[in-house]
């Protein structure tokens, strides 16, 4: 059975990436702290941070495959979840701090204590609770995904329109959060962050758990999005994809699951940013901008979208690609990312892994051809000899 | 009890006095329009005289200006959108053959199941005998058992036509629009696809909108014309046909 | 001429101190030449003296210290006005205006001047040209000294007033002399009919005229002088709100520049174009050339450069929007969402040229004279780039729809848009049509950025600023739809500037952007959107 | 599948280990030193010049034989305006490349997101760029102008000189215009100012239609009382605001504007001739009557080859950190971060206004404060020179901060030590 296969294959990947995934999560950590710095096989702490940079950029670009490669939505304003997710992060790491700020108030960030605040503003509370933070970092991005899907997927607004909204709406979250008087530290943002549940943030200990969890996070992304894609429910997503009118009159209440996948999508968002805040140090409005969304859209584009697998791959190539570039040729990478965005869209649409999946299938579908062939060539002496007759 | 009254108890679609306009464009014109419970009815018409319009309102794709679309006598359609509507036994073929052309055929027949559609019941649904017993029975009824595995873009065009119908089969509703069901087909095709419709019919209510006269001559049903956004004539086809009004506005021209 | 110290200053104003009484008489000579050496306050003093001597020969000595054109020589200290000529410069005697030879670079200093002394001058300078025979120059003259208001201009306006025959002067120093006498002392009838004067003048500056004066008014003078202060804030403030309807317009103009070309590329022909920005970087930088050009070769032509860069900045624009077309969107219809990818990376392609070419900074691209100050209307200030820019954005507008609507072009355009196969069989080639779409919505993004190189910077970020707010104004005003484009354009326009004193710019904006995604939600398809069953297909 | 897998395995493991082996290649013979500015994005227009003038500097040492006999080389990267990526690029100069310092970052947030990695990893950031003020880094040298060196010198002069009683303050809305907005607010109101007669107003990031707010001002300053605007507006909003100015026919006489981030680079951009008179505070202009500053301009326009390339403050601001490193590292006869940091205290090298600036002990330096006039020729006509002034790193008008002193000298080591109770750790309890 043909359907089947396709299935376990499916099966298969995923399992296997997942396994790469906490494999990596187990083995870097420990390259990185058990081996002596001139070995060469240590990892330095600097790699693992950055390579935890990547994965929470994977994981974003998974969210976005959710939405986009299985159910059409094309969001560009998935930096928004991200960012939201990172400040809910943030606001923990920064009561955390305490009193070892500048200037040695309790209470207060810095950046309200030289602005004159005198009182913390009412949505900072509870976040020196880590596990209220966490929490927030799911329902903030969850929350603000279903209130924007709430309206735009029963308005059915669709396509393009779609599109431009999500981009007005990280927009203005940008402009909103660049105001001083929001409470979020401006354009400096939230940083100098010291320590997550009471370890070090810069500690390379702290670092390489932080890692494990960003690698263990996206793998279980990767099973729940699995799941999801894999369910009949994965199956009316993508007939939502491909012909939305059809499953609205097979009686699907469509705006439902659009609704779900954004709102479990931006909930994904949410944690790849919160694991991103730790690792990078800061979060400010530019995570925001709505260029940073174009960008994910970019690596899950060259990745492969609608494949789960390909974005992540796409987000890690295209992130690792620009820190090479802008270390080595400061002043052609641009260049480099530019031209890369042109030749992805017009020689792989599909992207890295979609194409191979492509060449994959028909390579099948040739066997599957040439077997057909041979029995039909099997078959013909039959016939002619029929003929003869 | 009056006609009306009685003809609208009866009814398993009563549309009365339907108006719609686009821009200026009026689409439909105070339609009347009736399906009784188990019939199939052929609709015809020139290109503009509100056909898909008619299909849209029915199934709520489009909300009318004015007039009474009722479902079963007593469920106003016009409040209600494309899933309830659906749900509530009134499926639809679309003129061009629509088909989840990225899943198989099978998948096709498994999404249309009349099962539970929520969101969290379809995301730990799983194939219970029965529904597979169902699918390899509508399989047999379309004739795509043979194809069952392969993905729905692979299938002809008429083989498309006949997965929509099955999808919609697979849906249990109790009226079937059904939108130009033939067009592309070869003739044995055509003459296939009749008998699927009347088989269909035996049990539930079906509207067939064609411009193959034909194939409507092969249905041999109650014939309703439509034009400029209303009922033209209504008869069988014989009757409709020689209607000197529908003579000069469709079959003439 | 390095600064001096705090205390050498003070010994030099000791001195002049002694020194300036003895220069008080009618030859102005000496107190010119004293500015060689004075500092401000020193100078301030001096031009008070001099003006005082009430000699009219010193104007364009005056003038040459206002524009920083007075010099004194290193050798002499004697004061001249002088002119780069060469590498040195020419010397002019500063009374007589003969010329007094050359001086290399090095053998003369700049004598320095500030706000302050602009100041004085513009006060010294309106009274003493008060009675120049040159009408132009009495207008001014009156203007400066309504300006900047000195009792001790007051016998001079008087004086001026007495033999003034032309209408609209002698009004103009008939107000200038009510303003003069304000802060004068003269009687309180006087100063009642002056407030009556200024009150019918009204506007901004009358306004701080009588707000400057409320201090010290005589107590009778009180209530006239408020009753004044409010009949013009009254006034002013109905103004006020026509002013905001200018300028939301003005804005709207502005957004209907960016938008319009991607109005077409994005709006008829369905392409994502994220590159529709450096589209008008580029007008903008082609206007940056042509500037260039014009200032080496032919510099009279300053006026008429913007012209001129209107044809080369369509025509480069358009010739790149056609290589892009031909080069990566003709591979990408029908999948506009990868458009979008594509256009992205060809944005940053170009960006990165730009600032390879040009640098990483701006640009300086000088508005012609007719595009530069102001003219009153009633109590609104209309500039002139921004009327400028409004009739601009027009006349493009009509253009483009008269292209569209009446050409045999526009004609293969809308049918190919329509219907690509029907167009395709009736002979119409419309690989072409595409590509020569592209290129006019290329072209007019580029003359887009002409117009907007005249109020923003000309950086290889332009694009950036605009590429967002365009997406806004095509998706509300309704995609495919020109008239949606103008309409949705203006009424954000306006809208943001009726937000923007209430709530301050950072919100307006944030508000626009909510409203645009709630209007979204009203109407999934913009402003104008194209209703009925021929959408969905 | 198995096959994909193993290949993305690979490519996992071959990226990781160049990135971790390349380090590890620098010649013995230099010195290497990182050039963290953006040179692409937003913040472009502005930090590729401090690049370009870092690799110049970088020449001309090592043109005088380099530093400790070693020759050096500047390791440029590009952080692209994306903040982040400013705290990788700066573990990988150091890390990685294993610079002896660090000269970059242009905004805050850039500084405020690399001081961290800096502190972690013991080295050394030279932050050329007029700021906010408020923080005193172990790890960082703030070589341009805390808000005392710029602009409440700004306001005195206006205030005596102009006689300038009535103030707008507009700025982009973000944390430098905002603290230094505060800290204005407060030294006005100390010195008399009615709080009627302040405006402040915010604008956002890159505003471009400053119509309404240019007519506000001119509202503002009609009530009689001689009116100046103080604007920490960021850099490219400028350019539409001082066209809109030019054009809505606010003269300097009338209401002049005095800017903190207006220099020769945003002039270049702009027709000059309606700005006459209108003002900037700085600590150094290209038009400074120097023989220093000569030498310096003909060398930047050699190296550029570009008669038209203008010289600005942070080129002098990273001119003097430049310097002040390799003279402390001279002085400590190597490159160790610790080293290091207790030789420059104290360190004096000249400035290009013909003075010099000394490394303060809080990390701060030395600097006059020039006021000048924008002239036709978009350059400055200096108005005012004040003797050299400390950078004051806490201001003394921000009531949290008044208390706070920084002083990077054993024994006290401290950034933040509260006078009042005597304890290093901002409130000290």
């Amino acid at each position: 059975m043909i359907s089947g296969f396709v299935f376990r294959a499916l099966d298969g990947r995923i399992v296997v990436a997942v396994a790469i995934l906490l494999g990596v999560a187990l083995l870097v950590p420990a390259l990185n702290l058990m081996t002596p710095p001139d070995s060469a096989l240590h990892i330095p702490t600097y790699a693992v941070s950055l390579f935890g940079k990547y994965l929470c950029y994977a994981l974003l670009a998974l969210a976005l495959d959710l939405v986009w490669g299985y159910c059409g939505i094309l969001s560009l304003g998935h930096g928004a979840f991200f960012a939201l997710g990172g400040y809910a992060m943030g606001m923990y790491l920064m009561r955390q701090i305490g009193s070892r700020g500048v200037y040695g108030n309790p209470i207060l960030p810095d950046f309200m204590v030289f602005l004159n605040w005198k009182e913390l503003p009412w949505f900072w509370h509870g976040f020196d609770w880590f596990v209220f933070a966490m929490a927030m970092v799911l329902v903030v991005p969850g929350l603000l995904a279903f209130v924007f899907g709430w309206f735009a997927f029963r308005s059915r607004v669709n396509g393009v329109y779609l599109s431009i909204i999500t981009q007005a709406m990280t927009y203005a979250l940008m402009l909103a959060f660049f105001r001083n008087d929001m409470g979020f530290g401006g354009n400096n943002g939230l940083t100098d962050f010291k320590d997550i549940l009471g370890f070090p943030v810069q500690a390379d200990g702290t670092r390489a758990v932080l890692f494990a969890m960003s690698a263990i996070m996206l793998a279980l992304c990767l099973l729940v999005a699995s799941a999801i894609v894999r369910s009949k429910f994965g199956k009316v997503l993508v007939g939502v994809r491909d012909a939305e009118s059809r499953v609205r009159f097979l009686g699907f209440r469509v705006e439902n699951i659009k609704l779900f996948t954004f709102v479990v999508s931006a909930m994904m968002a949410g944690i790849a940013g919160a694991l991103f805040v730790p690792q990078v140090g800061i979060i400010n409005p530019g995570e925001f901008a709505p260029a940073n969304s174009i960008e994910v859209v970019v690596w899950t584009a060259v990745g492969g979208r609608g494949t789960l697998i390909g974005p992540v791959i796409g987000a890690v190539l295209v992130n690792a690609g620009k820190s090479f570039f802008t270390g080595a040729f400061p002043e052609i990478w641009l260049y480099a990312l530019g031209g890369l965005f042109i030749a992805v869209t017009l020689f792989l649409p599909k992207g890295i892994v979609g194409t191979v999946q492509q060449g994959w299938n028909s390579r099948k579908a040739m066997k599957a051809a040439a077997e057909a062939e041979k029995g039909r060539d099997e078959a013909v002496p039959v016939t002619q000899a029929q003929a003869a007759e | 009890m009056n006609m009306i009254a009685e003809t609208r108890q009866k009814s398993l679609l009563y549309l009365e006095n339907v108006s719609v306009s686009f821009d200026g464009f009026k689409a439909l014109n105070s339609l009347s329009f009736v399906v009784e419970p188990g019939e199939l009815r052929a609709i015809i018409g020139p290109n503009g005289a509100g056909k898909t319009t008619m299909m849209d309102i029915i199934t709520g794709k489009t909300r009318p200006d004015t007039g009474t679309v009722l479902f079963e006598d007593a469920i106003d359609l016009t409040k209600k959108d494309e899933a309830d509507i659906a749900q509530l036994g009134i499926g639809r073929k679309f003129q061009k053959p629509t088909v989840f052309e990225s899943h198989t055929v099978w998948d096709n027949l498994e999404l249309a199941l009349n099962r539970d559609r929520g969101v969290f019941a379809t995301l730990f649904y799983t194939l219970s005998t029965e529904d597979e017993a169902r699918i390899e029975e509508i399989l047999s009824t379309i004739r795509l058992t043979h194809r069952k595995d392969e993905l729905a873009a692979n299938l002809s065009h008429g083989q498309k036509q006949w997965l929509e119908i099955g999808m919609l089969l697979a849906q249990e509703p109790k009226l079937l629009l059904v939108d130009e069901p033939v067009a592309g087909m070869t003739d044995a095709e055509t003459a296939e696809t009749a008998e699927l419709l009347k088989e269909i019919a035996k049990t539930r209510s079906v509207v067939v909108v064609e411009h193959d006269m034909g194939f409507i001559r092969e249905l041999g049903v109650k014939v309703t014309c439509l034009a400029e956004g209303s009922v033209l004539a209504e008869g069988s086809i014989d009757f409709v046909s020689n209607d000197p009004k529908v003579i000069e506005n469709y079959l003439g021209r | 001429m390095t600064l001096k110290s705090f205390l050498q200053a003070l010994l030099a104003c000791l001195i002049l101190s002694f020194a300036a009484p003895s220069f008080a008489q009618s030859d102005p000579k000496p107190l010119i030449d004293a500015l060689a050496k004075a500092d401000f306050n020193e100078a301030e003093k001096l031009l008070g003296q001099i003006a005082a001597t009430g000699d009219a020969r010193v104007v364009p000595a005056l003038n040459a210290f206002a524009e920083g054109d007075l010099y004194f020589r290193k050798s002499d200290n004697l004061v001249f006005i002088a002119k780069a000529a060469g590498s040195g410069f020419e010397l002019i005697d500063p009374l007589t205006g003969a010329a007094a030879g050359q001086a290399a670079k090095n053998a003369v200093t700049k004598i320095k001047v500030n706000n302050n002394l602009r100041r004085v001058i513009r006060s010294a300078m309106g009274g003493l040209t008060l009675l120049s025979p040159d009408r132009a120059v009495r207008l001014q003259a009156a203007e400066a000294v309504l300006r900047s208001p000195s009792p001790e201009n007051l016998d001079l306006v008087e004086a001026a007033l007495a033999k003034e025959t032309d209408g609209e002067v002698k009004a103009r120093m008939e107000e200038a002399r009510a303003v003069s006498v304000l802060s004068s002392d003269r009687s309180i009838d006087e100063k009642r009919s002056a407030i009556e004067t200024i009150k019918n003048l009204g506007g901004r500056n009358s306004l701080g005229i009588l707000n400057s004066v409320s201090g010290s008014i005589e107590v009778g003078l009180k209530g006239d002088l408020d009753a004044a202060i409010a009949s013009i804030e009254s006034e002013q403030q109905l103004w006020d709100m026509a002013q905001n309807v200018w300028y939301g317009l003005s804005l709207g103009s502005v957004l209907l520049l960016a938008a319009i070309g991607l109005a077409i590329t994005f709006g008829v022909m369905g392409i994502i174009n994220m590159a529709h920005g450096e589209m008008v970087m580029l007008g903008a930088y082609s206007t940056f050339v042509v500037q260039e050009v014009i200032r080496d070769n032919a510099p009279n032509l300053f006026d008429w450069s913007l012209a001129i860069a209107l044809p080369v900045a369509f025509l480069v624009t358009g010739a790149v929007g056609l290589v892009i077309e031909r080069g990566v969107i003709r591979f990408l219809y029908g999948r506009p969402l990868e458009t979008l990818l594509a256009t992205w990376g060809v944005s940053l392609i170009l960006q990165q040229t730009i600032r390879s070419i040009f640098g990483p900074t701006n640009q300086e691209v000088g508005n012609p004279s007719w595009m530069s100050g102001s003219f009153p209307v009633g109590g609104m200030t209309i500039t002139w780039n921004r009327m400028w820019i409004i009739l601009f954005s027009m006349s493009i507008f009509v253009a483009l729809l008269v292209v569209l609507k009446k050409s045999a072009f526009g004609l293969n355009m809308r049918a190919v848009t329509q219907n690509r196969r029907m167009a395709s069989s009736m002979g119409i080639k419309t690989p072409w049509v595409d590509a020569f779409t592209f290129a006019l919505g290329s072209g007019i993004a580029g003359i887009a950025g002409v117009a907007l190189s005249q109020i923003d910077n000309v950086s290889p970020n332009l694009g950036q600023s605009y590429i967002i707010d365009s997406f806004m104004v095509v998706v509300f005003g309704g995609v495919g739809n020109l008239w949606g484009t103008l309409v949705g354009a203006l009424s954000l326009g306006v809208l943001n500037k009726f937000l923007e004193p209430s709530v301050g710019a950072v919100l307006g904006k944030i508000l626009v952007l909510v409203l645009i995604i709630l209007f979204i939600q009203k109407r999934p398809r913009g402003l104008f959107a194209l209703k009925g069953r021929a959408v969905e297909a | 599948m198995t096959f994909k897998a193993k290949f993305a395995g690979a490519l996992l493991a071959t990226v990781m280990s160049t990135t971790a082996l390349s380090g590890a290649f620098a010649a013995d013979d230099t010195i290497k030193i990182g050039v963290l500015h953006s040179l692409s994005g937003t913040m472009a227009i502005s930090e590729t010049t401090l690049k370009d003038v870092m690799l110049m500097l970088v020449e001309e040492q090592n043109k005088k034989g380099g530093v400790l006999g070693k020759k050096l080389e500047a390791v440029v990267v590009d952080p692209a305006s994306d903040w982040p990526l400013f705290a990788e690029k700066a573990r990988q100069l150091i890390s990685q490349d294993k610079v002896a310092a660090v000269f970059g970052c242009w905004t805050s947030s850039s500084r405020k997101s690399v001081l961290p990695v800096f502190e972690e990893l013991n080295s050394i950031l030279f932050y050329p760029v007029q700021y906010e003020g408020e923080e005193s880094s172990r790890n960082i040298f703030y070589t341009g102008a805390a808000p005392n060196q710029q602009a409440i010198p700004a306001v005195d002069y206006l205030a005596e000189s102009e006689g300038v009683q009535r103030w707008v303050l507009a700025g982009t809305d973000y944390v430098y215009p905002q603290t230094t907005n505060k800290i204005l607010k407060a030294y006005l109101m100390s010195k008399g100012v009615a709080e009627s007669d302040i405006m402040v107003n915010y604008t956002p990031f890159g505003h471009s239609d400053w119509q309404t707010i240019v007519s506000d001002i001119k509202k503002f300053g009609s009530a009689g009382k001689k009116t100046a605007v103080v604007s920490t507006i960021n850099g490219d909003a400028n350019v539409p605001f001082y066209k809109e100015l030019g054009n809505q026919g606010i003269k300097a006489e009338d209401i002049p504007v005095v800017a903190f981030s207006v220099g020769e680079e945003e002039l270049a951009g702009l027709d000059t001739k309606p700005l006459v008179g209108h003002l900037a505070a700085w600590n150094y202009f290209q038009s400074v009557d120097a023989e220093v500053n000569a030498d310096f301009i003909k060398e930047w326009k050699a190296f550029t080859k570009n008669d038209k390339r203008v010289t600005n403050d942070p080129m002098e601001a990273a001119y003097i950190g430049f310097n002040a490193w390799v003279k402390a590292v001279e002085a400590a006869g190597t490159t160790d971060t610790d080293k290091v940091l207790d030789s420059i205290i104290g360190v004096s090298v000249p400035n290009l206004s013909g003075g010099t600036s000394t490394v303060m002990p809080n990390h701060h330096i030395t600097k006059p404060v020039l006021i000048g006039e924008i002239q036709a020729d978009g350059q400055f006509e200096i108005v005012q020179e004040t003797p050299a002034v400390v950078g004051d790193e806490w201001s003394d008008y921000l009531p949290d901060s008044k208390n706070l002193i920084s002083d990077w000298r054993k024994p006290m080591s401290c950034g933040n030590f509260n006078v009042a109770s005597g304890k290093c750790g901002g409130k000290g309890s």
